[in-house]
């Protein structure tokens, strides 16, 4: 029993990672209808700008131009993008995935064999709660993905602004109209959602993992089970999505020798089975707008 | 053969799109659908074709319609011209024709790449069909130009034309003039025309231009919020009240 | 003087195939051919070997079969050995025609699967054997005792499943419960698994994994409150790793065997290979793979001087040379290694290090060479 | 689909390419013959997925499983038991080598097919993004299913023969010429066949029925379900057709490498074949052709020349080494070709204007139209 929630809480935390990096995909493909396979060279570039700028500037400030580059990244793509005049929405997302392929190599070529820390203040520290051990970096984790995603959802419902990005993203034409700027809307979901991930990335590299690898940027693929499984254009779904990986994760994992039958190390495919059980029940995940169609 | 609508309704989250709709299309006549934007002409068109699942009854001729999936009812014989020309651009005119022969003819995966004679004959076949039909509907000297790199109004009278390719019992025609010139306007009513007497298919049209629809129709059902609020010949609806507080409300 | 491919009157052509751009073993790759070449460099350097100069040929696989494939069926005609096959994949794809066409080939591997291999030279110990010196070295120590539990994290693969084999064998012989977590290379997080040892109540870690991996268990363990020791073997240790947070874990419980020296250990082969990497890399970090590369092409260079002796410069004959290598001392470099037992391991004796981030190359001398009293009960294969 | 300008100049021009391909091995290494068979697995796995998501428009990042399936599927049946290594015991029915790569094709079409509720259910970006975890569940199997796939160090793959005459090895032997006919050879033959044959099956496809209703299905789906074509049918059809592809391409590969492990079949590998038919051009066969042979080919051929061109760092040097080189190429090659082909793209529906005559309705025509085409 004590084990279980262990691996719950442990789940939990690392499933709020994932929510983060998930809302960002659902809130760029809600405004624009593409899916950004670039979220993991994103979140590395944020990660790996933090750790090497942290050193001399400090962590904070670090932290500070990290968020801003993701966001920045975000944006380019979003130019990027922008440049394809008539592609449709597939054709964009294999654009990201170009984008990916470049960015994300010659970010591992930078970073090459190096592990990178990025010298977060939580450092190797641990919260002792009820015989629970779980780090400082996790509990920030939780406790920054629950006021990011908050205030992000407070903005979307309540501020002026979020009203026209919501219009905008259900119907581009009538916000036009009604006098929307839409190149700043989605220019906006593209940097909200990027900075999202960046942030996400920070968690990702601390404690208990030790810094940035060439490869932490893989991690962010976790995510798109998450986003799927909540409905690919749904910022709620995500959060909920985020958290059935991580917890899904993290008991196949711990719980691998009762679970023998799915092989080992089956707790890193869990989320995409779990994806694909999901759509075979509901094609448009959980919360995701269904169409009205029948083809 | 007749096509008839029986209480067809349709929800969109909550808001009623179709209500209650019925009405018959004579064999042979030319039917026109009229009403404000988004008063459901589009909607009635997409649940003939099968495209959303209706409530109610559709029928062509004997056949239920509703619950067909939409390949199943352009197996039957209805045919749509879509209001936003919806063609494969970078494809030739031949070839979007030719898509239109796809209930018509059966090579399939394995059959189409072994090419066998079955199918290089089929093939001939129909592209013979296709290049009459193209000529009757002005087509002929495009048949090999990408449609991308028509005019308006030429793609447009592709996608007359690819619903007559479908060798149609009823053509649904989606605001078949929108955007066209004067010119192009009167050789597209021409065509419908035309195609009614030589074809003797049902038409269905779904028109804001009104001077057209007047001339054009048989029959005209007018649309409002969802529901029928006239019915009959153009003179008729002319002067229904109801529809004159539809159409000039707006316009005091 | 019969000669053979890649051998001309004034060269010898050697070949080393390696991961060099691939993200996982990348870095190990390099620093191995860096240690091939630091020993050609110098052999060149004394006047080659049978009045010959050696070359290097470096082919990049990118840790993949495709690419190898491709790779060994230009290097092979031009070269008469391979100092340097990383990638258990790899290996086991190339194998066959390694042993058709006769090629002597040292392996980035200890498994002791690959001995069968007439063409392979597996250098010192196996990682079966080194799993367990190391298990009975923890007991040795008093850090284990009769029916504890031994928790054993490895790689699913050749690496992995060897070790687990030693250590499984040794628990057995020393009266410990040993349980298998079996990972893959890209699992970073461990947390769940170890989580998991901890209410197994397990009283030491092994891990058969790489240097990320040993990261992440010596983390986790130290944020769950398990105080155990943690041993690891040749990939599982980096010196990155002593930049990042877990240093001070890492140095208080992790114990890391190896065949081979650690960098710039006392003694004067570890001692020269340090010299000539500083002179040549002034700005690179060390790491005791260095050690290995420099050893792996010395195996090949010594059985050239056999196969010269022998004034049979083929691959036949560099076959034969090699298998005379009886007690090939490599200045503390390695244990002192006997190629003549086919099917045995060159060695027996595992050195037993422990993390001080002040050393240069991370690891000191915990035992020096040790081989514990069961290892020659030990059955091979 | 543009208009036949000299039909005699062209077959002149493939006939001329043809002698040219079944002459190479005559002047060709081992080295350049493998990477040939190389490209030309990749050549038809590329072409399978051109149709899938460039004609069908199901973006697909399961080309790996897909070629897997059909690489693991022929090491299996042909496969005798026996052990494999890293401990691990391989079973296998040592099927006849002809009947086992007949099977794994089929085998590859059925898992094309089981995903295939899948696929018609979801339409574009849901199904890219569902595929993916294709992947990744079927590397796990590789790794886990021992018996079958011998795990990490996966199955060494049994020569391909028919009646005792090995087509990809060196029994019995053979001298054509004056040049033995040894494993490579006779490899680079099986695979100009199979790739020559993949590229007519799959350019009459893409020409005729099936391939004007996947490219409408892809633009306009309900335009095409109006049109009579069943949607879901035709996207299992595209996904069978193209996994079937895939399962020839796969086996060819097992066939060249002559092993077959699991980290081969990764995201990466399908990241790279969807390189390919972007930078071909979505949809066509034949850039589908240029682009497998670029992105397979060029890395290989850039590792050979590397050191002669001295533009990039020896291995185990620093700065950019070839393989990063080339991966920083294809990243730029989709970017730019999805950038550009979009760019010169069609014409936007308002920006033309019309002011041609209008065409007269040529009466002729009246009398033939009313024989009814049914």
């Amino acid at each position: 029993m004590n084990r279980l929630i262990e691996l719950l809480a442990i789940g939990v935390s690392l499933g709020s990672i994932y929510a983060l990096i998930a809302v960002g995909f659902a809130v760029i493909f809600k405004g624009t209808r593409v899916v950004n396979f670039a979220q993991g060279s994103i979140l590395l570039l944020g990660a790996y700008i933090v750790a090497v700028l942290s050193p001399h500037v400090g962590f904070w400030a670090a932290l500070g131009f990290g968020l801003a580059a993701g966001a920045l990244g975000g944006l380019a793509l979003y130019g990027l993008v922008g440049l394809v005049r008539h592609g449709d929405h597939m054709t964009l997302s294999i654009l990201t995935i170009g984008a990916d392929v470049l960015l994300a190599t010659e970010l591992a070529r930078r970073v090459g064999s190096r592990v990178m820390p990025t010298g977060d203040p939580w450092s190797d520290g641990v919260l002792r709660v009820a015989g629970l051990t779980v780090p400082h970096a996790r509990v920030a984790a939780l406790l920054s993905a629950l006021l990011v995603i908050g205030l992000l959802f407070v903005v979307f419902q309540r501020t002026a602004w979020g009203v026209s990005w919501r219009s905008a993203a259900a119907d581009p034409e009538v916000a036009t109209l009604m006098g929307i700027r839409l190149r700043r809307v989605r220019g906006a979901s593209w940097l909200i959602g990027d900075a999202l991930a960046t942030l996400a990335g920070l968690f990702l590299v601390a404690f208990p993992n030790t810094g940035v690898e060439a490869h932490t940027g893989l991690l962010a693929l976790r995510a798109i089970p998450a986003v799927i499984i909540g409905g690919l254009d749904s910022p709620e779904g995500a959060v909920l999505g985020g958290l059935a990986v991580g917890v899904a994760e993290t008991l196949v994992a711990g719980y691998g020798d009762e679970l023998g039958f799915l092989g080992q190390g089956a707790g890193d495919v869990t989320p995409y089975l779990l994806m694909i059980l999901v759509l075979l029940w509901r094609p448009s995940g959980l919360f995701g707008s269904r169409e009205a169609v029948r083809v | 053969m007749r096509l008839s609508l029986r209480e067809v309704s349709l929800n969109f989250g909550g808001v009623r799109a179709l209500d209650g709709v019925s009405f018959d299309v004579e064999p042979g006549s030319v039917h026109a659908v009229i009403g404000p934007n988004g008063a459901g002409k589009s909607s009635c068109f997409n649940a003939v074709c099968g495209i959303y699942a209706v409530g109610g009854s559709i029928r062509l001729g004997d056949r239920e319609l509703t619950g067909l999936p939409p390949h199943v009812v352009a197996g039957l014989g209805v045919a749509r011209a879509f209001q936003n020309i919806a063609l494969g651009g970078a494809d030739t005119v031949l070839d979007n024709l030719m898509v239109a022969r796809h209930h018509l003819t059966g090579a399939g995966f394995v059959s189409a790449g072994l090419g066998l004679r079955r199918v290089r004959r089929e093939e001939h076949r129909h592209r013979l069909r296709v290049t009459e039909i193209a000529e009757f509907s002005g087509l002929a000297d495009v048949l090999d130009t990408p449609v991308a790199e028509l005019s308006y109004g030429d793609r447009k009278r592709v996608e007359f034309a690819r619903a007559l390719a479908m060798e149609p019992r009823v053509l649904l025609l989606d605001e078949p003039v929108a955007g066209m010139t004067y010119h192009e306007k009167a050789a597209t009513v021409a065509l419908i025309r035309e195609t009614r007497e030589v074809l003797g298919v049902s038409v269905v049209l779904v028109e804001h231009d009104m001077p057209l629809v007047m001339g054009l129709a048989d029959r005209i059902t007018v649309l409002d919020f969802g529901r029928v609020i006239a019915d009959g010949p153009p003179a008729h609806v002319r002067e229904h009240p109801d529809v004159l507080r539809a159409y000039l409300g707006a316009h005091p | 003087m019969k000669t053979g491919p890649g051998v001309t009157a004034k060269t010898i052509r050697l070949g080393a195939m390696s991961d060099l751009s691939g993200a996982v073993f990348g870095p190990l790759g390099r620093t191995q051919v860096q240690g091939n070449q630091l020993y050609i460099d110098k052999i060149n350097k004394a006047g080659g070997i049978c009045g010959r100069r050696l070359e290097l040929v470096v082919k990049d696989h990118g840790y993949d079969v495709q690419k190898a494939t491709v790779a060994f069926s230009e290097l092979e005609p031009q070269v008469l050995g391979i100092t340097h096959l990383l990638g258990s994949p790899i290996t086991a794809a190339l194998e066959p025609e390694i042993t058709t066409k006769k090629l002597l080939t040292v392996p980035s591997s200890f498994a002791s699967s690959l001995l069968k291999s007439e063409y392979l030279a597996v250098l010192g110990t196996t990682y079966d054997i080194d799993m367990i010196n190391g298990l009975a070295h923890l007991v040795s120590k008093g850090k284990l005792a009769k029916g504890d539990t031994v928790s054993h994290i490895y790689f699913e693969g050749e690496y992995g499943t060897n070790a687990l084999k030693g250590s499984t064998w040794a628990a057995g012989r020393l009266g410990l419960t040993l349980r298998g977590v079996q990972i893959k290379a890209t699992d970073a997080d461990l947390t769940a698994q170890v989580t998991r040892l901890k209410s197994d109540g397990a009283k030491a870690i092994l891990l058969s994994a790489s240097a990320r991996q040993t990261a992440s268990v010596a983390g986790v363990t130290r944020s769950i409150g398990l105080d155990v020791p943690i041993v690891t073997q040749t990939p599982g240790f980096d010196p990155a790793l002593l930049d990042t947070p877990v240093r001070a874990a890492l140095e208080k419980n992790l114990t890391v065997l190896t065949s081979y020296a650690p960098y710039g250990a006392d003694a004067p082969g570890p001692k020269e290979v340090a010299a000539l990497f500083k002179a040549k890399h002034p700005n690179e970090p060390p790491n005791a793979l260095v050690d290995y590369g420099y050893v792996s092409a010395q195996v090949i260079g010594e059985a050239l001087k056999q196969a010269c002796t022998d004034k049979d410069l083929t691959r036949e004959g560099l076959g034969t040379a090699y298998r005379k290598l009886k007690s090939l001392d490599t200045g503390g470099l390695m244990a002192p290694m006997d190629f003549t037992v086919r099917g045995a391991p060159a060695s027996t004796q595992t050195f037993i290090s422990r993390v001080d981030g002040s050393a240069e190359g991370g690891l000191v001398a915990e035992t020096g060479l040790y081989r514990a009293q069961i290892t020659p009960e030990y059955k091979v294969g | 689909m543009s208009r036949p300008t000299s039909k005699v100049t062209r077959y002149a021009g493939t006939a001329a390419a043809l002698l040219l391909l079944l002459a190479m091995p005559y002047y060709l290494d081992a080295f350049w013959l493998q990477v040939g068979a190389f490209v030309m697995a990749a050549i038809i796995g590329a072409i399978g997925l051109t149709v899938l998501v460039g004609s069908a428009g199901q973006l697909s990042l399961a080309h790996a499983f897909f070629l897997a399936v059909g690489a693991y599927g022929y090491a299996f049946l042909a496969g005798e038991p026996g052990a494999g290594s890293a401990g691990t015991t391989l079973s296998g029915p040592g099927l006849p080598t002809t009947v086992a790569a007949l099977l794994a094709v089929a085998l590859a079409g059925a898992a094309g097919l089981a995903f295939s509720p899948v696929a018609g259910r979801l339409h574009g970006l849901y199904l890219g993004v569902a595929s993916l975890g294709l992947v990744f569940l079927g590397q796990h199997v590789l790794f886990n299913a021992r018996p079958v796939t011998g795990g990490f160090n996966g199955r060494p793959i049994p020569e391909l023969s028919v009646l005792g005459f090995e087509l990809t090895g060196d029994e019995p032997d053979l001298v054509l010429l004056g040049v033995p006919f040894g494993a490579r050879e006779r490899l680079w033959y099986m695979a100009l066949l199979c790739a020559v044959a993949a590229y007519v099956v799959a350019g009459r496809i893409v020409r005729g029925r099936p391939g004007r209703a996947l490219r409408l299905m892809r633009q306009n789906p309900i335009a095409a379900a109006s049109m009579g074509v069943p949607l879901r049918r035709y996207r299992a059809g595209a996904f069978v057709f193209s996994a079937m592809y895939a399962g020839v391409a796969g086996i060819l590969i097992a066939l060249t490498a002559r092993r077959v492990v699991p980290d081969h079949f990764g995201l990466v590998l399908s990241v790279e074949y969807l390189a390919m038919v972007v930078i071909g051009g979505l949809g066509s066969v034949r850039g589908a052709a240029v682009g497998a042979a670029f992105i397979t080919g060029t890395p290989l051929v850039l590792s050979h020349y590397g050191d002669a061109i001295g533009v990039f760092a020896r291995p185990g040097e620093d700065g950019i080494d070839a393989a990063t080189a080339v991966r920083l190429l294809y990243g730029a090659a989709i970017v730019a070709f999805v950038i550009g082909s979009a760019q010169k793209g069609r014409p936007h529906a308002i920006t033309i204007t019309m002011d041609r005559a209008r065409r007269a309705l040529p009466g002729v025509s009246r009398r033939r139209l009313q024989r009814q085409g049914r």
